[in-house]
């Protein structure tokens, strides 16, 4: 397991109260929900229910329920294949989500854009893109924008270690640097590519934070199987943007219990890793955690039963939804909502 | 009325649209301090200042991408990549994100920005420096794609290209840009997917685009004058939305059709209009529709190699000749 | 003779010119110790090594540039791009450096190598993971495009495409992967720019490429069995070079010509093909040529639209029996 | 006038003869020659001689003359449309490259690629690139060929400040770390991308040096107007990279002269820099380099003629060179020597 920056590490959880227990309760609520949907979208897959590719952050969790606490509404996040998590942490519906996983009606997009592109605009998820890198100079523009109309509103871009490798990486953090844009650089390290580690490939030990300096910015390293540590770390951020101090870049080191996707059983691993990481799962820590700010086993379980029957409601509406009707398949190319590019 | 250079009418419709619409931002590489490389926005940053006309590094997939976000949270960008073989390093938005994102969210994201480019051949900068990529747009589904031939159309398409909803490519013809032309007065806003018979005739129909136009025109008159062909010059303007409804009119009329693209030989735009014409009016055709390109190879930097490789007015002229006599 | 999956020709197809030839190696993403995501390149690394079968870093531009480097210098380097829809981030490469060195350098330069990669749509990816991108390819001046339709084609394309001394872009049909053809045994060889037909016919000319081609036979088969309409279908293979002489052939014996194109609608092979004999053989032709493609929208995931989308045997066959009926 | 590490600043000269007369007064002979030829490319512009656009290196001089000088024959460069300089620096006879300019028929390329574009596969010059950044991952896969095949040739390539900010640039630098190829990046910090200050549009003051702990490569920067240095470094990042021990990326502080490019009056510099700059003129330093380490003024005189000849000579060769002939506008698309995309 990667060893941590010191300046990232929890102080003694005990001695610590600045998040309190409505923001803890909220951030394991996300991150049981997540676990469950996202364990959901796998058991789909195999009953193939779920169509196409798909993309699990099991054990990545904290990430996105760090993050998404630390938000205020308004604020936009962008988002990779990668991104049921993300967008669940922002409130999205399950049943939306597995209904877009499943291509059915009742998904987000309706079947249109598939698992890869989880969009709810209302939810601030501003698109979840699948090209590597695309988003992040995205990202830059909607921050952009905010700056020039004196909105205060941040947006999150959030990507993997693989991405720090690709171009449109480096010219979007140097822009969002030199502009000082609202923006927040999310890296999910979770050590691999798809299936490559992405030590093999990549000329610095942390893919991310190792290249901050080359933009000026600040070296951030963070356990992010840890709800609070990134809670804390991403907060930071958000203020920092929202005073006009500029972007963030953030590593969050975790690991990922599923394969890259549906059609990875993961054999490239290390024997004994995925049970090391196993131990620091993200969930079994903020239990752990709860249980240290004297939450009760009874609230705890609550949530995850409420989780469990949330996550179940959905499933049911989503094997009773209709598939998409064939004539949406031509709307929405232009905004006169059809496809017509001749007279 | 007043005479403006094709490069003037750049900056007076870039100015138009930024002082009607705060929203309207403007972004590049050395466009705002220094005005453009080919000083077809001198003046903007002066007037309109540091926050709406901003110099970028050349990091063209941050100038796409920073476009991109701002259109979809709520401004109108216009951004400049200053060649359009540039496009190339910045494919990814023009081919996989402005296009898609509406439909993938079923439409909950737009993309209403533009981009601006100097396109086209005739400034001997050899290969990588002189293209002209009107088909690398036009076959990505979702864009709009705009290529003006004049003064005045270039205010108006630009207008019309700020005020759309969709993200729109907008290709300027560096060859034009020191040509003149007569510009009213006032605010000028024309409309996308809107070709314009810019000669009329009655033997054959030539499509023309951009700097094509003016050498169509001036083959219309050479067959007029030495041959007594009577051709119909129809400036594309637009070729998404495309305005067939023009076209096929002209073919119907004329029954003969030619096209004089400035793109390499396979997969222009020429091509995909024959492909329609000769679909939908296949019976209306009394002779076989011809494609008038360059040959399908770089450019080359010599003078005398590029004059050669482009389409002439002499070339258009000799190929329908040829091709109507026999 | 064996029977092999489309994606084992490709293993066997690159183990054929890496057996060969010490000077071939091969790069991409997850291709080494992972086989690739397509499992096309399993066994490879074991076979030919560590410096022979490289991953990289998520660097498609480096990829790219890597691979015509050491084409320049005097490897045979095959470069995997995973999907070809990431063309749109090397764009560069495609466009503007592999096509263009030698005609720049004025033949001093090389850049012998090939690009393979996962092209078309199927597997409900939507939008930025299922394009069929074959015009991107096919309107660059300087480049040879391939795309098989069999496992057998598979080796004999790859291999003529690694022997080729221009830059070639190899399109694997990611719907294809799976499928199976019968394969002789040894080195398989063919030839770039050889259509082929794969099922003779006197009513009408149907080309196709890639999964369109089993689909355009089924149509066939239809056309055949339920209106006694006799196709015949090429195959295309090669778009460029392209076998304008097989096709031309075709429809001067049968005198109708119909398309059947994965990729959107606009400025598509179709549309250049169509051009070709619409120019070249007028005269031959009874009826309108007809293009049957993907309608010009962004591709969607879910799989009763996607299934709606591309063209199917009965799209086709509705599409053929309605022309040569009307 | 930008500070320069002091690793780099070079010793007392006076104390210092590593480098040796030849090469010094082969460096001269390269500078002066440079400096000569692109003056008179300067001047047949303003005849309209030279078409299309061109850009020239006066002022950075020493950055051409000291890389070439610390190179071995086979060793290959990768230039920009600003590599007039490179090309000579090589041995490329000056009248093929005014030639090319001029685009007569005895041009380098016989007026098919143009000044951006000059390649001499002869001596070494693998091509002249003129989209910004795309020649830096093709250099790196020069230098894997080299180093597949066991050769011990090693790739260079030029470039400007302006185009550490594009997204190839990254791309490149990583890979060739973590393969370790024998490849050097040679920026020319010459302040300005066309006409915009790099300090503008960059997040760190050093644009590449600044970047090069995100490939894990060392920080050089160095005084790039004196020749000296430029070769001492060089030729240290060749010896590294000969000896298997992979890139190295050198900043060059230097100045151009004349604006970007022939349309440039570059009147976007402020006041008196130019004057500073010319004050570090390398072929100055350099000249008074020479009489340091007593070389008579008679032999610099002598190559300074020489080379007024020798540019005189090209220029008249040029002047009376043929256009190019319409038959090769189709020939060298193809490695059959065609353009036949179909039968
Ligand atoms: C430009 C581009 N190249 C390659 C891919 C294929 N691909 C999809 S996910 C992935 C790995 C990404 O790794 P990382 O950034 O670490 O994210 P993770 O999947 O681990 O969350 C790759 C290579 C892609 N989608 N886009
Ligand atoms: C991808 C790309 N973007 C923009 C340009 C236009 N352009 C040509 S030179 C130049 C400035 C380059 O600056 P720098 O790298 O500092 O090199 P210099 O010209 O100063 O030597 C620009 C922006 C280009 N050729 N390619
Ligand atoms: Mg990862
Ligand atoms: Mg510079």
């Amino acid at each position: 397991m990667a060893k941590l920056e010191d300046r990232a590490l929890a102080p003694n959880a005990q001695l610590n109260d600045d998040i309190g227990e409505e923001t803890r309760l909220r951030m394991y609520r996300m991150q049981v929900e997540i676990r469950e949907a996202e364990q959901r979208a796998f058991d789909l897959f195999l009953q193939n229910l779920v169509k196409g590719t798909s993309h699990l952050s099991l054990g990545q969790e904290a990430v996105a329920a760090g993050c998404a606490a630390a938000m205020k509404p308004g604020d936009l996040s962008f988002c990779t294949y990668r991104g049921h998590a993300h967008t669940l942490a922002r409130g999205v519906p399950i049943e939306q989500v597995l209904g877009e996983l499943m291509q059915r009606d009742n998904g987000l997009m309706r079947g249109k854009g598939g698992s890869m592109h989880l969009t709810s605009a209302d939810h601030g998820i501003m698109g979840s893109y699948a090209i590597i890198g695309a988003h992040l100079p995205i990202a830059c523009g909607a921050a952009w924008r905010a700056q020039y109309k004196g909105q205060k509103d941040v947006s999150v871009c959030f990507f993997g270690d693989g991405t720090t490798n690709i171009g449109a990486f480096h010219e979007a953090l140097n822009l969002a640097a030199v502009w000082k844009l609202p923006v927040i650089f999310v890296c999910e390290n979770n050590l691999y590519m798809e299936y490559t580690p992405i030590a093999d490939v990549t000329a610095v030990k942390n893919p991310a934070a190792d290249r901050a300096a080359a933009y000026g910015l600040p070296r951030i390293v963070i356990d992010g199987n840890d709800a609070d540590i990134v809670y804390r770390t991403a907060s930071e951020a958000y203020d920092k943007a929202r005073a006009g101090d500029g972007p963030s870049l953030i590593e969050c080191l975790t690991y990922r219990h599923s394969g890259h996707s549906r059609a990875d059983p993961a054999k490239y691993r290390p024997e004994g890793e995925l049970e090391r990481w196993k131990e620091r799962d993200p969930i079994k820590i903020y239990r752990e955690r709860l249980r240290q700010f004297g939450v009760s086993d009874d609230v705890i379980v609550a949530i995850e039963t409420e989780a469990k029957r949330k996550v179940d409601e959905a499933t049911e509406k989503c094997k009773a939804a209709p598939m998409p009707p064939a004539e949406i398949l031509t709307t929405d190319v232009y905004a006169d909502g059809g496809f017509a590019w001749r007279n | 009325m007043a005479e403006l250079t094709y490069r003037d009418a750049v900056i007076r419709g870039i100015a138009q649209e930024m002082t009607r619409d705060p929203d309207v931002v403007f972004l590049g590489e050395d466009v705002a301090k220094a005005g453009g490389v080919f000083k077809a926005t001198v003046g903007l940053y002066e007037q309109f200042g540091p926050l709406r006309v901003r110099d970028t590094p050349i990091s063209e997939q941050a100038i796409m991408g920073a476009a991109m976000g701002a259109a979809m949270t709520g401004l109108k960008p216009i951004a400049e990549i200053m060649f359009s073989d540039f496009f190339a390093v910045c494919f990814d938005y023009i081919a996989n994100e402005f296009p898609k994102s509406r439909y993938m969210s079923n439409g909950q994201l737009k993309c209403p920005l533009v981009v601006r480019t100097g396109n086209g051949a005739g400034s001997r900068f050899g290969a990588q420096h002189s293209q002209s990529v009107e088909n690398w747009c036009m076959m990505i589904p979702g864009l709009k794609v705009v290529a003006p031939s004049s003064p005045r159309d270039v205010i108006g398409l630009l207008a019309a290209s700020v005020r759309d909803p969709d993200p729109v490519i907008f290709l300027e013809h560096k060859s034009l840009y020191a040509t003149k032309g007569e510009v009213p007065d006032g605010e000028i806003v024309d409309q996308l997917g809107t070709a314009s018979i810019v000669r009329p005739g009655r033997d054959a129909t030539i499509l023309a685009l951009a700097l094509m136009v003016p050498r169509a025109l001036a083959a219309a008159e050479k067959l007029k004058g030495e041959h007594g062909i009577d051709c119909e010059v129809i400036d594309v303007r637009s070729l998404v939305p495309l305005d067939t409804r023009t076209i096929l009119g002209s073919v119907a009329r004329t029954h003969r059709l030619f096209t004089v693209e400035e793109n390499p030989r396979l997969c222009g735009w020429g091509a995909e209009i024959v492909s329609i014409v000769a679909d939908e009016a296949f019976y209306d055709l009394d002779g076989p529709p011809v494609r008038i390109t360059t040959p399908h190879i770089p450019l080359p930097a010599a003078d005398v190699l590029e004059d050669l490789a482009l389409p002439s007015a002499d070339r258009i002229a000799e190929r329908v000749r040829r091709s109507l006599e026999s």
